[in-house]
């Protein structure tokens, strides 16, 4: 492959080697996917969500497969940031690659607590404050589906912490792209987008839903039109860097989602088809740039907005 | 016996046979000389059955024997997934990550060992038979399965464990009643140094439950909705006395004596 | 097949047949599909969204497929009342189906005028007002997102009008149940949803929106968890019935609305697909009853709320 | 020639024969007897070519010649549907709506004719030619194609045209240029009673003026995106001066002069 294509992105603070992350809960720590990839290879890992206090998640089952998706209700499961730093994040300090923490709160409080004790952890290059969990009855999504909410809690993150802060949004609105403005203005460096809709699957031989908790979270090729959509409104709406996600499952997904007006994109579910999938992506987009003679993958970052191309 | 550390990898398997065993169940046999030279007995390996958007997740399945650098799979027909796998034909290539898991240990100075397989739990018996054998353990199997024709690997059964009983709900073979009926009874007459357990949670549960009360250490294997297969999802939790574990790395086979059955007994249950 | 399931399910004054309706503007007006199914065994015939004036709706390209399902931007395109009358209405009159006809307006005004006009026509037998068409500029969703603009354009409808009215809901909401308590406070008989998705599909060939409109309409499998989860919301939330889509492909994807609690389910996607949809579903819903050994077909409705199976 | 009025209806079609017969094209041979016997040229059916999730949408296909119960379809592969097509083995049944829309309508009185294909445009042509020859209608084809391999169906069209002229982008056969450079001349030395063209919009677009110029009637066939393919959803609406009408049932095939080509004189675009 040509070396001329230059694949870096810039997030906040944040120099990525290539746009392509993990989406947060679908990769573990990474040491999961050690065994399949070389982590250095990817733009940036983001953690599961860290709480202060360790959560138990919901009760199981915790999935169903969906057409073209799947339902989860993990709900946030995580041993606390103490346990965090002292495990997964000191194996991650030991790989060469940016580690981006995805922090979970049930109020304001947590929220800036959590954020406040990672703050000094210094192999911590930026949080995703993910105010967009739909799996969890307090806080979560609670924070990401009104404009006041949402800039509370980030007004307090922001306060926290000086690393590159990106707010993760929730798809379960009716106007994305004006909560994507509240936190810009409360100083968020970056949005990434979308966590999952909002679904449910009723098993039709129990009469019950096929989740434990009723409700789950949407994820995979089904939502990606949903997410590019998103992602196309919140780029026109706010200056600061924007994270697609949502159904990225090849090359092709992962440039749309810049066209559409990402700078970096994740990959979530796709790592469960294939463990390589990250891997593969981030070697598709340079392989994509080459083929259409562009000098940077930058370039494709809104190429699909009429006001560009025109 | 100790994991034996092989990291799990993808690897392209080619069916090469496929046929039906019982009514509703199938045999696939695998091509997949990496994985079969590297799993041992009780782990699975995580099936893609078919590309594209309709399977979005993988299949996990247990590995039933792995002679020769194959791997055969006893499959149990359920829904779209199984149905697909047993349509395939020779000559389809699937890809499968393997081994994984956690799989069933024998002590040492194990000298005689109590295996229960409920329906599809003879599944994961078929290597820890081929295994105890190897290793000279005395082994008594008790099988259940609703009627004589759904009791499964009956052959390598009776080639490999010292002593086989049967139950089935309909009595068309040995005992008319649950495998639960004999298992009370064998393990107070053979003091076992060790039970194996696989099938229905609720038979699993009662079995564990009569050792435990015969002071009998016990392992069972636990089916979970998985997603990654790897540890990284936390889709698969089973609730045990420390926590909530996940069947795919920490299991799926569990110490019983760890496991907490009852959602309601479950510390973190409903959080 | 048993005659002794009762398969009648009532919306408002309406009593149907069964439980089955077409999805508006999937099955035109219902003569393209005369040739191959018998129309009486449905339980109502929904046509496409009618105007008081012609619209000629968007440009070309229309459609796009996607994961399991497909974006639409047909925009509502039809000949206005007048000739809706002369034409689809006369020939579905001499069909022995009940019809409901969709109802589109850019204002408040425009909607109370066509439900005005057609309130008179006999052969109509219930009115579906679209408050969540995602592909029109004006009117459309923009009625559907908020309590005071819905409420607004129901009061207006239901002063017009004393025959059944059902509202159709848009899922691009952050809460369905309020807006479909808001429609139900201004005298709605009845809520359907969901309208579709709004989405977006980028050609990474051209670098352009595959639709000729740029955002466009999800429909089909992938948006079903999305949709039964809604209706799940929707049916605790209102007293009124429930008329649920959003995916139905097959009689277990029409059970499971009807557990989430609709008591009747409309086919849209489908239909393209499978062109006899509807009344395999119809057929299959009453053999999921017998099965079942259930004596009404009303009985499923709802059957999967833990206060109901308690 | 008037549309026989037969109504279309699904018919499970088994899949006899597929071949390449170009550089990614293929001819598929379905077993389809009922469609293929109500067919007029210049139809179309509404092939599902895959079951479940993977393909929401059929695709629609217009027939290239229908002969004894069976109907041939010539395919491009150009994305994932026909790459499935192209994959498919005889024995596979897939289900078809047919026959669908309004084809080529031949005037009484016609004596003399200009069919012209571009690329595929040559798939809807082969019952056309067939029908003109069986009428004695003369016919003069042009056709145009990237290279000499990629003209199709010149077997079909030698044996039943008085005159074949073709034109190649690279000069491989024929005249190197477009085949609207033959076209005008065509039109202008043989002045043909009417003028059928099918191939790239722009192509047929070309054509149409030439037609008009010389006051000689013209038939375009039109593809669009095609949801339900029965005139319901109205995906696949062409502008024409009588405002939108839908492609699958008002056409694929258009009189030339009633066609808005131009987006923007389109008295109804961005309404
Ligand atoms: C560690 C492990 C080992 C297993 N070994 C075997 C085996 O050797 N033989 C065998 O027949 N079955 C085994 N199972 C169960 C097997 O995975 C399921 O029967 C199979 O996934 C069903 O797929 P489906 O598409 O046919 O069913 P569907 O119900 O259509 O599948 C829908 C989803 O539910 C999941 N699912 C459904 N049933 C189960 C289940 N019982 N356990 C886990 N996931 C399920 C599927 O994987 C899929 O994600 C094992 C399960 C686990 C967790
Ligand atoms: C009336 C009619 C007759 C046709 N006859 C032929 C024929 O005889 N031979 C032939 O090779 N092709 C024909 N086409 C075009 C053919 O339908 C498309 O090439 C085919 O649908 C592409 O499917 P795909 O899944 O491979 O492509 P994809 O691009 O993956 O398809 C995605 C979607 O776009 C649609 N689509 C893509 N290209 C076209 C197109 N050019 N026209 C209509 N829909 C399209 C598909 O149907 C599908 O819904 C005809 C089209 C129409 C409308
Ligand atoms: C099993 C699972 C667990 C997830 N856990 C989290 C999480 O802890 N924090 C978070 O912000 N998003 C979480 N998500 C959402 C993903 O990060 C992502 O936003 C979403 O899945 C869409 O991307 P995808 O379609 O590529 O999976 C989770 C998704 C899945 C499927
Ligand atoms: C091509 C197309 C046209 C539609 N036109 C209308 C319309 O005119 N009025 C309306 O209320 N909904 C319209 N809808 C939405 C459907 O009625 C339905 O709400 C939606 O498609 C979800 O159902 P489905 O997944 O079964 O298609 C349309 C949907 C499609 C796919
Ligand atoms: S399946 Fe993902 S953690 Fe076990
Ligand atoms: S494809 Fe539906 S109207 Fe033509």
């Amino acid at each position: 492959m040509s070396a001329a294509v230059d694949m870096r992105v810039r997030i906040g603070a944040l120099e990525l080697r290539n746009p392509v992350m993990t989406a947060s809960g679908t990769f573990g720590s990474g040491r999961e996917y050690a065994d399949f990839i070389d982590l250095s290879r990817l733009g940036a890992v983001v953690t599961k969500g860290v709480s202060l206090e360790p959560w138990a998640g919901n009760d199981s089952p915790r999935i169903a497969e969906t057409p073209s998706g799947m339902l989860n209700s993990i709900g946030l499961q995580n041993p606390g940031a103490e346990a965090f730093c002292a495990g997964d994040l000191a194996w991650l300090a030991t790989q060469d690659v940016p580690v981006i923490v995805n922090l979970v709160g049930h109020s304001v409080e947590e929220y800036r607590s959590v954020a406040e004790r990672l703050d000094t952890e210094p192999d911590i290059a930026a949080f995703e404050l993910n105010i967009s969990c739909p799996n969890v009855d307090a806080g979560g999504m609670a924070f990401g589906t009104s404009c006041p909410a949402a800039a509370e809690v980030v007004r307090a993150v922001r306060a926290a912490t000086s690393k590159t802060l990106i707010v993760k949004l929730s798809p379960n609105v009716t106007d994305i792209a004006e909560i994507a403005r509240a936190v810009e203005a409360e100083g968020a460096d970056a949005v990434s987008l979308i966590n999952t809709l909002l679904g449910m699957v009723i098993d039709t031989r129990t009469f019950k839903p096929a989740l434990a908790r009723g409700v789950g979270g949407l994820s995979g090729p089904a939502v990606r039109p949903v997410a590019v959509r998103m992602v196309w409104q919140v780029a026109h709406a706010v200056g600061v860097p924007v994270i697609g996600m949502g159904g990225v499952m090849c090359t092709n997904d992962a440039a749309e989602f810049m066209l559409a007006g990402a700078t970096g994109v994740a990959v979530g579910t796709a790592n469960f088809v294939d463990p390589a999938a990250t891997v593969s992506i981030a070697d598709g987009l340079e392989r994509f740039c080459v083929d259409r003679g562009l000098g940077s993958v930058g370039d494709l970052v809104g190429a699909a907005w009429p006001e560009r191309s025109a | 016996m100790t994991e034996a550390g092989h990291h799990p990898e993808v690897e392209r398997a080619g069916l090469v046979a496929n046929e039906r065993v019982a009514e509703g169940v199938g045999l696939a046999v695998f091509d997949a000389p990496r994985t079969a030279s590297a799993i041992r007995p009780g782990q699975f390996v995580h099936l893609r059955i078919a590309e594209g958007a309709e399977f979005i997740l993988r299949r996990p399945f247990s590995v039933y024997r792995a002679p020769a650098g194959r791997l055969e799979i006893l499959y149990q027909v359920v829904g779209r997934g199984t149905r697909a796998l047993a349509q395939a034909t020779p000559g389809a290539v699937m890809d499968l990550i393997g081994p994984l898991g956690h799989g069933w240990l024998v002590p040492e100075g194990t000298a005689h060992a109590l295996v229960v397989a409920g329906g599809l739990g003879a599944a994961p018996m078929g290597m820890l038979v081929e295994e105890l054998a190897r290793r000279g353990v005395a082994t008594t199997l008790a099988q259940g399965a609703p009627s004589e024709g759904r009791l499964l690997a009956r052959e390598l059964f009776e080639a490999t464990c010292r002593r086989t009983e049967v139950a089935t709900d309909d009595g068309s073979a040995g005992l008319c009643g649950f495998v639960t009926e004999l298992t009370d009874g064998l393990i107070a007459a053979d003091r076992p140094d060790i039970v194996y357990v696989c099938g229905p949670e609720p038979m699993q549960r009662i079995v564990a439950a009569q050792a435990a009360a015969a002071g009998v250490p016990c392992q069972v294997s636990l089916e979970r909705l998985m997603a990654c297969g790897v540890g990284a999802c936390l889709s698969c939790v089973v609730s045990t006395v420390s926590g909530r574990k996940r069947a795919c790395v920490d299991g799926p086979v569990f110490d019983a004596a760890e496991v907490v059955w009852d959602p309601c007994e479950d510390p973190e249950a409903g959080a």
